[in-house]
């Protein structure tokens, strides 16, 4: 066991990997010599080789195109996006080929590509570095979509995401990037893609989230039972494919449930959870299914991002405004 | 070659002239008679299949077809050039180098009655599935050729696009990859000259499309795609040079679309006539053929007979793939990921139910 | 009065737009000389010029960034995307800047700009022909996402949308671009972006569609009849901003509410829509809020499609569960 | 100019070496002594500024700032040549530029502390707000040439772009839709020889980025961007082609990021000092004002006394911008849409609901 942060523990998972497959190939902007804006992939280049790890032109585009063409090849690529925010030049390559060649060549050739990307607001950061549009990707057929929380779980989920046939976003919280320490093995381990997991046992109420949002939540639940309600937190971990079971489980024992997402709101991941609600669990429902989420705007500005961020006391005054419905 | 024919002066190198005479015995390619005469039958082939295809089209047979007619010496020196492992990332537009690379036609029938099983070459290597977002599959092939290169494989890929397809940032980000990371790739352009309705000067100034090469710090050249000798010698050395020196180059076919940009298309709107004349003589196929038969290697008989031998082959094909199964409701669901999530299970069930509800529904 | 198609109609608003306000610069690839691949755009270009109507180099990314860079020097560009499935390589310019341009620039410069696409199935289409994205556009701030189902909405929202100082994402159900014949006034007139409309009043259920959905929904809705079911259909119109008080006001009444969207289910339009009912309407609903959607697949090629394509039997099925639940 | 600096040859406009020595009469620019010692004023307040920038970053008063440190000469030459009409299109590392449009210190200060309002400039005509999405805002200046064009201005539009941008997909189809459409537009790549952390040769393999012009059938110059004279020059020619000939210019600005990539980034990790050391005497500042002081025509005095005067005078706009009124809650709404959707308010209302339910929170 070692204590690790976020960032350690995605390094320890691309090690592992580089180490135990040498067809694991980890390539974007600057992540070669200077290991990554924020030192995800840092001495991993060293390590394993300029051919192995390596910095790429200034073309989301191209790195997006290049690794499906080496993942049909053989390889598997795991690139890195500097933000999310800077993905959109590949979202051609991820909608129209990453997602489908699968499909498209009645599975004769695979795509197990894993986009990494830094996402979300609380950073101070510059314009386009900020958000969270994990919607639109799990709106894609094809995408997986994973968000960690935890050092542990980006540990086992990225190992479990490169060891994937299919390609997988992996959304990477920024925000908590190194403010979550941890004891994580230091084997190899994998968690895997598509089960949540419920990180407290709960009765009165179902908070679903995932990312930076969970330690929010965890705040929020202090004032929960401070005013004597119990929470159930759920940790989505993948974004798609969702895992309605359990959901459906919480929500039917609760009751009621709560999605928070830094998104704008609207056909949001939590419009999806509520759906799921309503879907599995509508005769169990004494509240409405509520999502507590960014606004529909663009993310302001450092001096404004405190209007948009979620805060504690926001989730607690919704926990409470449901229970009380 | 690539000197000698510099993009920067325009030049291109062509190798017969529309009689079928040699003008270039420099440039001639290191063929037999019989590779020769094996080419105009794959052309011949590709052609007749391409002809049927747009009358079974109009029968309402298949659906929409980007007729290749007249453009068919590129794919057939791509084809020709192509080793078993040797990738292609194509197009849409290049039959006769799918077929040669082991598709059947049959598959593209399939594929243009609407299955994904006829993506599926089932008997073909490496060949990519065709790419219908526009330049999108020039940085799969960078991304193969990268592969090439870390395995240090003997092999080169290959990729197709249009002229219409340079104008997109792929295009860009493709080559100037390339550029930089080196490796075995050909980037073959086909210049037909126009992307659907609009002609190639509403795409580029620049003063050809092989001399964007310049811009990539890669080889560059342009040759007459309607000379199948010109095309066969510009693949051939192109790919020396690409798995030799890990150096990709860019080729630029000039070619003419002789037929309709798709089924769905009516070139009349948007060209001459006169325009459409003036490329007859240049006939990929009948300046291949006025070279055969000056040199005994083919008379107009063996054509009638090949014709009408292909036909039927190819009729046959046309009837194996109309009398495919039916496509299954397993098949929307169980290729999109390697093991089939719980959602699309679920979403498969609850179909299954509804259709059959709908039985008794539609009974009553 | 004249009888249009959508077709007609559209190119009547371009052309009424075109010839009052010399701001209009109609293009795209193939919108000249050929008129578009469906003639929305045809004898535009010789009526108003090839300055003012014409053919664009195959690159959306540029045709969306050049329509920015005019939009904001004072032009109201009007551009096609030939598909809406190739409007990706467009993505990063509408989501960067055609969305936030105002926003960033604190109002002083605006992207009056029009994104034409046709979208859906049903045309047995090759890949990337068939597909409903409308739910990404929709969850992007900043943007205003418009669908009619007619040719009178088609003219009404598309005079609508050219007058309109926002960026509009203007998506065109393709599969009914002719099939749908209908008087429509030669005058100009226009339709208020954001509104809903209650296309037929009914007391059991209420059902949500757009675009060529409605024409499924009232086929229906025959079936309906037949049962002893009276529907309300709500023609949504505009994705984003959605029509709460439309939805909200039927839901409450109905107590039952259905959304019919072509594309994938998950993170979809109806995903949103129950989301709203939900949270509108909670005390009302007598059953779940529904969704009948596409599979979160790929739409398959032609012969497959009849698996994907949503029949009016399967929203009669859903409208009969729903009733009876 | 564009003839006898061909990029094909490698050749790069130069006009005073580095002891300020004109070296090339036959291209100095047509300036008055009066406007050199300005231009070398403004440089001298744009450094300043810049190096006053790191050091509140440091102190923690402002988030991350990209410095132009090196770069002066680019942004001076361009803000020199354009009139109040013409249009800049940046990206984010030409300080001067914006300074001389009209945009005030003081809303840099605010666009870096983290308002919105810092991207208005207010008094600033036809200057875009900085683009932050790379090479995304190419594309927005050929729409602006579309404009001018059209509406027949006698303008310019000039953007800018750093040479990791030129990767991008945009700046292709950018330089080749402004290739095929025309108009007056001036594309400047400050090729600081760096994107972040990445060497200029791992983006590209072409020989100099001004030769990628001739994929584009535009015109492309080489130029020495620490030399003002040289940029001067090369940007006043190409606005007076942009505009008289409706041809598009691709200047590229070779020069040396001195700073750090933003305050963020540490260069000595991807850098070495040696490197460093070798541009010191190419310093843009350095090499004019050895100009200016062999001409007699400036002072190391007279800089001591700007440098503090300007340094109060940034303080001066820097405390302005500190003091500047709190983010109210309605400014994260209200410039989206021209009306504000009922959505929107929506979520408005129920956010200050909850601001009050929190102030009462707090208090027990
Ligand atoms: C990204 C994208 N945009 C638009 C289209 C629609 N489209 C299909 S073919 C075509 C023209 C292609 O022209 P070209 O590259 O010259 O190839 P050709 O058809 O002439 O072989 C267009 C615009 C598409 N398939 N993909
Ligand atoms: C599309 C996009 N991808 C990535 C980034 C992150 N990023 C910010 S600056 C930069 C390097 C830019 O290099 P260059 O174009 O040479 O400009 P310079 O910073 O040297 O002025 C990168 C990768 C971005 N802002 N936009
Ligand atoms: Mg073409
Ligand atoms: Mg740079």
């Amino acid at each position: 066991m070692k204590v690790m942060t976020i960032v350690n523990a995605v390094n320890d998972a691309l090690d592992i990997k580089l180490g135990d497959d040498r067809n694991v190939i980890v390539y974007g902007e600057d992540v070669g010599v200077e290991g990554g804006v924020f030192r995800v992939t840092e001495n991993l280049q060293k390590k394993y080789g300029v051919e192995r790890v390596f910095d790429s032109p200034l073309a989301e585009d191209g790195i997006m195109g290049t690794a499906v063409g080496m993942a049909v090849a053989g390889l598997r690529p795991v690139v890195e996006m500097q933000f999310s925010g800077f993905a959109y030049p590949a979202f051609n390559q991820i909608i129209s080929h990453a997602s489908r060649m699968r499909n498209r060549s009645r599975g004769k050739y695979t795509t197990p590509i894993v986009v990494r990307m830094p996402y979300g607001g609380g950073i101070n950061a510059l314009e386009h570095h900020s958000e969270s549009m994990e919607a639109i990707y799990g709106h894609i057929p094809g995408l997986k979509v994973v968000i960690p929380s935890t050092p542990h779980d980006a540990k086992g989920l990225m190992i479990a995401a490169i060891e994937s046939n299919d390609t997988v976003i992996f959304m990477e919280p920024k925000r908590i990037y190194r403010a979550i320490k941890q004891e994580v093995s230091e084997d190899k381990f994998s968690i895997p893609i598509g089960k949540a997991k419920v990180l407290s046992k709960g009765s009165d109420v179902t908070v679903v989230a995932y990312g930076a949002m969970i330690r929010e939540v965890q705040k929020a639940m202090i004032m929960a039972k401070n005013a004597g309600i119990s929470v159930e937190l759920i940790d989505l971990r993948t974004i798609y494919p969702i895992d309605r079971e359990t959901i459906a489980e919480s929500v039917k024992k609760t009751g009621r449930v709560i999605t928070v997402v830094e998104s704008p709101g609207s056909f949001s991941v939590a419009s999806e959870i509520s759906q799921i609600a309503n879907e599995e669990a509508f005769v169990y429902l004494e509240a409405p299914p509520k999502r507590v989420t960014g606004f529909d705007t663009i993310v302001p500005l450092p001096k404004g991002e405190h209007h948009y961020i979620i805060s504690p006391e926001k989730i607690f005054y919704e926990i409470e405004r449901t229970v009380k419905f | 070659m690539f000197e000698k024919y510099n993009p920067l002066d325009n030049n291109m190198l062509q190798v017969i002239d529309n009689d079928g005479k040699i003008i270039n015995k420099e440039f001639f390619p290191n063929l037999s008679d019989d590779q020769i005469v094996k080419a105009y039958r794959d052309m011949l082939f590709a052609r007749t299949a391409d002809l049927m295809i747009v009358s079974y089209q109009r029968q309402g047979r298949i659906f929409t077809y980007p007729p290749n007619y007249g453009q068919e010496a590129i794919a057939g020196a791509i084809g020709a050039n192509l080793k078993d492992d040797d990738w292609l990332v194509p197009a849409f537009r290049e039959m006769g180098a799918y077929l040669a690379k082991g598709a059947t036609l049959k598959e593209l029938f399939l594929y243009f009655m609407g299955y994904e099983d006829g993506s599926l070459f089932k008997n073909a290597k490496n060949i990519f599935p065709m790419s219908v977002p526009i330049a999108s599959q020039l940085t799969h092939a960078v991304g193969v050729a990268y592969e090439l290169k870390y395995n240090k494989k003997d092999n080169v890929v290959l990729t197709v696009v249009g002229d219409g397809g340079t104008s997109e940032g792929d295009f860009h980000e493709a080559l100037n990859i390339a550029g930089v990371w080196k490796g075995p790739v050909v980037f073959v352009v086909q210049n037909n000259q126009y992307g659907i309705s609009t002609p190639v000067s509403v795409q580029t100034a620049s003063k050809n499309i092989a001399v964007k090469s310049i811009a990539y710090g890669i080889k560059g050249i342009k040759v007459d795609g309607n000379d199948y000798f010109a095309m066969y010698k510009a693949i051939n050395e192109s790919i020396t040079i690409a798995k030799k020196e890990n150096m990709p180059v860019l080729i630029e076919a000039l070619t003419y679309r002789k037929g309709a940009h798709t089924t769905s298309d009516d070139p009349t709107k948007y060209r001459t006539k006169e325009e459409e004349e003036s490329w007859e003589e240049k006939d990929p196929l009948l300046r291949l053929k006025k070279y055969l038969i000056s040199n005994k290697l083919f008379t107009e008989k063996e054509e009638e007979k090949l014709i009408s031998q292909y036909k039927k082959e190819i009729d046959r094909q046309f009837i194996e793939a109309e009398n495919y199964p039916k496509y299954p409701l397993d098949d929307v669901f169980k290729y999109l990921y390697e093991d089939m999530p719980a959602d699309l299970l679920i979403q498969k069930n609850n179909h299954e139910k509804f259709l059959k509800w709908k039985e008794n529904f539609v009974k009553n």
